[in-house]
């Protein structure tokens, strides 16, 4: 009973997800500066995999993937936050904040917002946002096949 | 503008209430779920509500107009209790998708073998 | 800022009629659309009061990924409230 | 101040349109015409709506070069124009499609080709 | 410099009068399409007022926003399409 | 070499998207344009590969890379005019009709002679962008489009359609 | 405790009566079962007497716990709003 | 009469909530728009540019000053995550579910 | 600057079950046997972090850990904007009953649960639980509360609803599931009454800026019938019920642990917050009146039960009432002469009740699992004569049972003789109504010690894995040691957690 949609609605959609992934990298990857971060990003990459199962109702298993990611993603969070404890401060102390580098810049009042500030605020976004990316989907995916609107591509 | 003082908390309260009348009276579970929704929709709003400041801006600096913004607390807070929510709504619905799955119901009158 | 406050006003009496709405209909596809008006209705409320992060997540899980996950809760089950 | 001027037009069509397509929704008798009226006239009011940001936002950047904010704006606002002007007709379509699937039939049609085409098969 | 904030205000207070209009519709419209169209009428209204307001406002990062709602609402009316569909064919 | 055309072009979308929504954020190469910064260039390179190495199997499903050409893209480009100029001209029309409620609603089946997915797609989205006409229902072995007209007329095809074929033809088919 | 025994007992004692022949001889019957199972007592026969003097306490204890949801979130509400207007009285 | 009691609970409970929500900041004078002084909010206000180096102040309190509530909500979608897997997963007496 | 690696030990007691939950997935990939190790070496590593926690916290005093700060001991002005964790006595009594349940139901799980495939996500969702009841008895920061009270629902319904074949674990979760996320929105909502009135979440400065208002009330109250929501207090209890016996058999102790950890919160809260704010003797005697009705309605109700696990969730039920009358009886008499003279007493009594409990309901329901694995029914009327063939899991049980009923020797025994000694001072009527329920409970051991164990032998006596009797085993060897030493528990567990709370005489 999983429904393809019309032609027209399929195109759009492939054409559609690669844009909709850019715009969740980007307010990812831009939390720190502008409105957004991992959860919101994670999000909108995870719509992606909406978009997707509804327009083709038929998806590539990558289920194993996603639930590596997922792991991975929430480890790397952890020992992100770990890092000030392992030099010696308390967790989640943000010891990489303006020691240059990526990332490692300073800042202050207002300015037009530079990328490489932030100290590991970024970076938790980013694995945050696999996380977020990849629960996300896989809730959509188990949800979808249990309701029988979603075909397993080989 | 006294009036206006309490009228979004207000209405933050009346959400609240219509959620807990449609989780109270109502037997179909996914419409009991959504009752929930709108109870968390509230609680969301509730706590924004309570960062806003009249004339101020977003906490952030990049390219911002002015230097007083409101308050980011509650922001955080809600990001976190919006996760919540969408983690908490997935979970029970795939309650429900079993139990229908099971009981060929999801009617609460039916879902009630465990008892006594 | 009068008009400001009209704005805010307007807008909650709009998420409090969804939700109305919500509670209101018997079928459920029905229900579901109403939830995911009144969410965005809400997102644009935290629009208003300064909050864009929330704004954004409330956009993509309330409008998008809440409203798919809930049709296909009610595609496995039964569509209407009510014993048949 | 002629800007002024565009600005207050551009608006102005944009309230227009997009009350028209209000109206649409209410007056027409069935889901396809209450669809030509309410998502292509609110598109092409928020194209209108757009647009005044557009114009707003380059004719600030003008006077002000060193705000790049401007620029950004007006760039993003660009890109949701485009991502309205490529959904919205095809979640028209999407639905239009839905709509004659369940069964609702356009009311007072001189003629439905889909229909027949439906029942011959 | 222009100030064309009220304006905008004003244009984006009558975009949320058209939406509690276009309300009426989720609450009236005798089939489950009619709902959706209006739900759809919501989301463009509600992509305009959100432009309107980052430009009225001064904060130009709130476009962003609107470039996901305008992404997004696309999505959910593809599965209420999608939805139906299904109950059709079956 | 179908893989690597594939994977180029979504590597092509995404560094666009992601620079286009770059643009004017932060620091510049140059000073004083709103160029990127290098830190936004590396990032941009790295997103780019890492989306096209995802999804490249999701762009161009079925093997049709002909919109890599550049000249496409200035055609399809200077179609927006007409467009446009179409669904001003449209727009009233609907006005008038909304206001009168002067209708004859009707679904006429048209035969445009568009072969690919992508023309079909851009051909039925322009219908249906320029009110008046809605793209009801495609049939995909005939090519055949189905359309709701707002008030029917003789000659489906080259009334709503005519001046539209003939421009996607030019870049799409 | 040994009053409160003693109404036990007498509660029992007086629907025992009425429901149980008492007089009847034995005569004649099935030989007792060798299985194992009919010789134990169950879980429902332990205890029948004083849950059954008990009755009037537990059968709208019992008839409460319904089951249902609703009833569930119910109990919760009412509890909220006691709980509320008591502290409210008190303090 | 269980729904009269029910309705009385819903009464008693809204009507808590509303002199809350109106009692809420009084002795200030103002109520939505004008919150009360917090130390803590000009405190991240301040600080957040001097700590983290970064401009969204909202991001600075979910991933520094409340961080530990951000893995908290990580963990929560994690586990509901696992928790849908585990439920609508296979199960042992239907064949038809293929996963 | 570098911290002693000991003061960082709170950190681990939360971060190791969250980090080998993260890793289990992956290492289920690999192999089962990395996936078991990594299982069973969290618990252990948790268990290490918690003994080294108790050994600092008795050895050089309470402290309070700040994240994000540079040093994360040193308390500044600034220090409770962010979150932080309390290492208290009460941390301590807190943390160590959760874990020895914790590595109990752990070992038990290895034999009970070997039979099923996809493990994975049990053990997964086992340590999120674990994490989560953690977090919730060690933070002080009231947000982060309601983060840790949702990571524990939701684990917690996703191991109950394990058996997704059967119906009712289905039903039991979803019924826990709904009415628990009812609670937390409303937690939230007072999250949002005590931010919007004071600005501040952490405990300290709640306490200190709490003035008596009527928001304090509302709030206070929102959060003390959601703790006794989850702490399955009557009349809310009724999902307790469904949970325990439709959960797995090996999780079920685990489950009931979550309830104990709110109490432990509700308690801490009232205690360490809420005090200053409110007339003592109003929460007290609420208190009172929810525990004098959890213990009389539970024990009715299991009165009527023939399933073996519903009996025993209302007995646990009942057990709950004990902790909340003992200590209600305790904070109604604090700031008066009363407190020094008794009240303390309950107290205690009520706390080591509490650790008591934690033990002995564990032992009890893993027994009961046992006789379920073996004889594969729950119903009263069909067991009976395993004694025959069980003898370990039939001495378990009458240790348990013995203990759950308060039998002299046993240390149910100890903590419930110091609750009905301290109540009887304050009003005689709670400590009869006490006594009654206490022989009733006795009555109901006896009733499944009858049927489950004596009789006849039926010949279902199925041979019961070896890492079940261990479990079970050391359960018992720490009720025997309470037992023994209840002067040397209350005096070197119960009375730093009295005094970590402020109110020591």
């Amino acid at each position: 009973m999983n429904v393809k949609m019309s032609v027209v609605v399929r195109t759009v959609a492939d054409i559609m997800v690669v844009p909709i992934v850019v715009f969740g990298i980007y307010l990812i990857l831009h939390g720190h500066l502008t409105p957004g971060g991992g959860f919101q990003g994670g999000a909108v990459v995870a719509s992606s995999t909406a978009l997707l199962i509804v327009a083709h109702g038929a998806m590539k298993d990558n289920k194993t993937d996603l639930s590596n990611m997922e792991s991975t993603g929430l480890t790397l969070f952890f020992l992100l936050a770990m890092v000030g404890l392992i030099m010696g401060f308390s967790l989640f102390y943000n010891s990489l904040a303006g020691t240059g580098g990526i990332f490692g810049g300073t800042v202050s009042g207002i300015n037009p917002g530079y990328i490489n500030t932030g100290g590991t605020i970024p970076l938790m976004n980013i694995v945050v946002g696999m996380e977020v990316i990849a629960a996300l989907s896989l809730i959509l995916w188990m949800m979808a096949k249990r309701s029988g609107s979603l075909e397993v591509e080989k | 503008m006294n009036w206006f003082n309490f009228f979004p908390l207000i209405m933050v309260v009346t959400l609240v209430i219509m959620g807990l009348y449609v989780v109270l009276f109502k037997k179909n579970l996914i419409k009991m779920i959504m009752g929930i929704a709108i109870i968390q929709n509230g609680a969301n709003l509730f706590l924004v509500s309570l960062a806003y400041r009249e004339g101020y801006v977003a906490p952030i600096w990049t390219s911002a107009p002015a230097t007083d913004m409101v308050l980011p607390t509650p922001h955080a807070l809600t990001l976190t209790s919006i996760v919540i929510g969408v983690a908490t709504t997935a979970l029970m619905l795939s309650f429900v998708i079993m139990l229908k799955k099971h009981y060929g119901s999801i009617n609460s009158d039916d879902a009630r073998r465990c008892r006594e | 800022m009068m008009l400001y406050y009209i704005l805010q006003v307007l807008i909650l009496i709009g998420l409090v009629s969804t939700a109305a709405a919500v509670i209101w209909f018997k079928d459920l596809i029905s229900a579901a659309i109403a939830l995911g008006a009144s969410s965005l209705i809400l997102a644009l409320q935290f629009y208003l009061l300064r909050a864009p992060d929330v704004a954004i997540a409330e956009a993509a899980v309330g409008a998008a990924l809440t409203t798919a996950i809930f049709i296909f809760a009610i595609k496995s089950t039964d569509r209407t409230e009510g014993y048949k | 101040m002629i800007v002024l001027t565009i600005l207050y037009i551009l608006l102005a069509v944009s309230i227009i349109f997009n009350g028209l397509g209000i109206i649409g929704l209410h007056r027409f008798p069935d889901v396809y015409t209450r669809l030509h009226a309410a998502t292509k006239c609110t598109t092409f009011g928020t194209i209108f709506m757009t647009f005044t940001i557009m114009v707003y936002g380059g004719a600030m950047y003008y006077w002000y070069p060193a705000q790049e904010q401007y620029l950004n704006m007006v760039i993003h606002t660009f890109v949701a124009l485009i991502a309205i002007l490529v959904t919205n007709p095809t979640g028209a379509h999407a639905l239009a499609r839905a709509a004659h699937r369940v069964g609702v039939h356009p009311e007072k049609a001189v003629l439905d080709h889909l229909a027949d085409k439906e029942e011959k098969e | 410099m222009i100030d064309f904030s009220y304006p905008l205000l004003l244009a984006v207070g009558i975009f949320f009068i058209y939406i509690l209009i276009s309300a009426i519709r989720i609450f009236l419209g005798p089939t489950a399409p009619d709902r959706a169209v209006a739900l759809d009428t919501i989301n463009t209204m509600v992509v305009a007022s959100m432009v309107g307001l980052g430009a009225a406002t001064w904060e130009t990062l709130f476009i962003d926003i609107a470039i996901v709602y305008a992404v997004l609402s696309y999505i959910t009316t593809l599965f209420i399409a999608n939805y139906l569909e299904g109950v059709g064919s079956k | 070499m179908d893989d690597f055309k594939r994977f180029f072009s979504t590597f092509l979308l995404a560094l666009g998207t992601y620079l286009i929504l770059t643009f004017a954020a932060g620091v510049s190469i140059v000073e004083g344009t709103p160029l990127w910064g290098y830190e936004q260039l590396v990032l941009a390179f790295s997103v780019a590969l890492i989306v096209a190495s995802v999804t490249s199997h999701i762009l161009c499903r079925k093997d049709d890379f002909r919109m890599l050409n550049p000249v496409r893209w200035g055609i399809m480009l200077v179609y927006l005019i007409p467009l446009f100029i179409e669904m001003v001209k449209a727009n009233f029309d609907v006005a008038y009709r909304v206001i009168t409620g002067n209708i004859r609603p009707g679904i006429v089946r048209i035969k445009p002679g568009l072969e690919k997915d992508l023309s079909i797609t851009l051909l039925a989205n322009s219908i249906t962008l320029t009110p008046g006409t809605l793209t009801v229902d495609v049939d995909e072995d005939k090519k055949e489009l189905y359309i709701h007209w707002i008030k029917v007329r003789k000659n489906p095809t080259e009334t709503i359609s005519g001046r539209f074929t003939k421009w996607i033809r030019r870049f799409a088919e | 405790m040994a009053l409160v025994a003693y109404l036990f007992y007498q509660m029992g004692e007086s629907s025992y009566k009425k429901t149980r022949l008492k007089g009847d001889p034995f005569i004649s019957g099935n030989r007792p079962s060798k299985d194992p199972r009919d010789i134990h007592v169950g879980g429902d026969n332990l205890y029948w007497g004083f849950t059954h003097a008990l009755r009037k306490y537990l059968d709208p204890l019992v008839e409460g716990h319904t089951g249902i949801v609703n009833d569930y979130v119910y109990w919760f509400v009412v509890t909220l709003a006691f709980v509320l207007v008591f502290l409210y009285l008190l303090i | 009469m269980k729904k009269i009691i029910a309705v009385i609970a819903l009464i008693v409970i809204s009507a808590f909530l509303f002199g809350g929500v109106v009692e809420m900041r009084n002795q200030d004078g103002g109520g939505f728009g004008n919150p009360v002084e917090t130390e803590m909010d000009e405190y991240f206000l301040e600080n957040s540019q001097d700590h983290n180096q970064v401009n969204n102040v909202v991001t600075a309190v979910l991933f520094d000053y409340r961080g530990l509530d951000t893995l908290g909500e990580a963990t929560v979608l994690f586990s509901a995550v696992s928790g849908v897997l585990t439920v609508l997963r296979k199960t042992i007496s239907s064949k038809e579910g293929e996963e | 600057m570098n911290v002693d690696l000991l003061l960082q030990s709170p950190v681990f007691i939360l971060g190791i079950p969250l980090l080998f939950a993260f890793l289990t997935p992956l290492a289920d990939k690999v192999s089962k046997e990395l996936r078991n190790a990594v299982f069973i070496i969290g618990l252990l590593l948790t268990a290490l972090f918690v003994s080294l926690m108790a050994y600092e916290v008795y050895t050089i005093g309470s402290w309070t850990y700040v994240f994000g700060a540079e040093d994360p001991t040193a308390i500044t002005d600034v220090s409770f904007f962010r979150i932080t964790f309390l290492a208290d006595g009460f941390a301590v009594l807190a943390t160590l009953t959760i874990i020895i349940t914790a590595v109990g139901v752990g070992i038990y799980s290895f034999g009970n649960m070997k039979d099923f495939d996809d493990l994975g996500k049990f053990y997964t969702l086992f340590l999120l639980t674990l994490a989560g009841v953690m977090g919730m008895v060690l933070t002080s920061d009231l947000f982060n509360l309601f983060v840790w009270f949702e990571v524990t629902s939701i684990a917690s319904c996703g191991l109950i609803a394990y058996h997704n074949e059967r119906g009712e674990s289905v039903e039991a979760a979803l019924k826990y599931m709904i009415i628990s996320v009812i609670a937390g929105l409303l937690l939230l909502f007072s999250i949002g009454f005590f931010y919007g009135e004071y600005g501040v979440l952490n405990y300290f400065l709640i306490r200190d800026s709490m003035d008596g208002a009527f928001i304090d009330i509302l709030a206070i109250g929102l959060v003390m019938v959601i703790l006794s929501m989850k702490a399955s207090s009557v009349p809310m209890h009724m999902w307790a019920p469904d949970a325990y016996s439709e959960a797995p058999d090996s999780i079920t102790p685990f489950i009931a642990i979550t309830s104990l950890g709110s109490l432990f919160v509700l308690f801490r809260l009232i205690f360490f917050v809420f005090r200053g704010a409110v007339e003592p003797s109003s929460i007290g005697n609420l208190l009172i009146i929810l525990g004098v009705l959890s213990m009389f309605v539970g024990v009715s109700m299991a009165l009527k039960q023939s399933d073996v696990k519903r009996l025993i969730a209302y007995l646990s039920v009942s057990q709950i009432g004990y902790m909340m009358m003992a200590v209600g009886v305790g904070f109604a008499t604090l700031g008066t002469a009363d407190y020094g003279a008794f009240g303390v007493n309950a107290v205690e009594g009520g706390f080591f009740h509490m650790i008591n409990d934690g033990v002995y309901k564990a032992l009890l329901f893993l027994s009961v699992g046992g006789i379920i694995y073996a004889a594969d029914t729950r119903d009263l009327n069909r067991l009976g004569g395993l004694a025959h063939s069980m003898p370990f899991t039939t001495f378990f049980f009458i240790i348990g049972g013995l203990s759950i009923a308060g039998i002299p020797p046993l240390s149910g025994f100890s903590s419930k003789l110091l609750i009905y000694k301290s109540v009887y001072l304050y009003n005689p009527v709670l400590a009869i109504i006490a006594l009654v329920v206490s022989i009733v409970t006795l009555a109901l051991i006896g009733k499944i010690f009858f049927n489950a164990f004596l009789g006849p032998d039926q010949k279902i006596g199925m041979k019961i894995p070896r890492s079940m009797i261990l479990s079970m085993g050391v359960l018992t060897v720490i009720i025997v040691i309470f037992s023994l030493f209840p002067n040397y528990v209350v005096s070197e567990i119960i009375a730093p957690a009295i005094e970590a709370l402020g109110v020591a005489v």
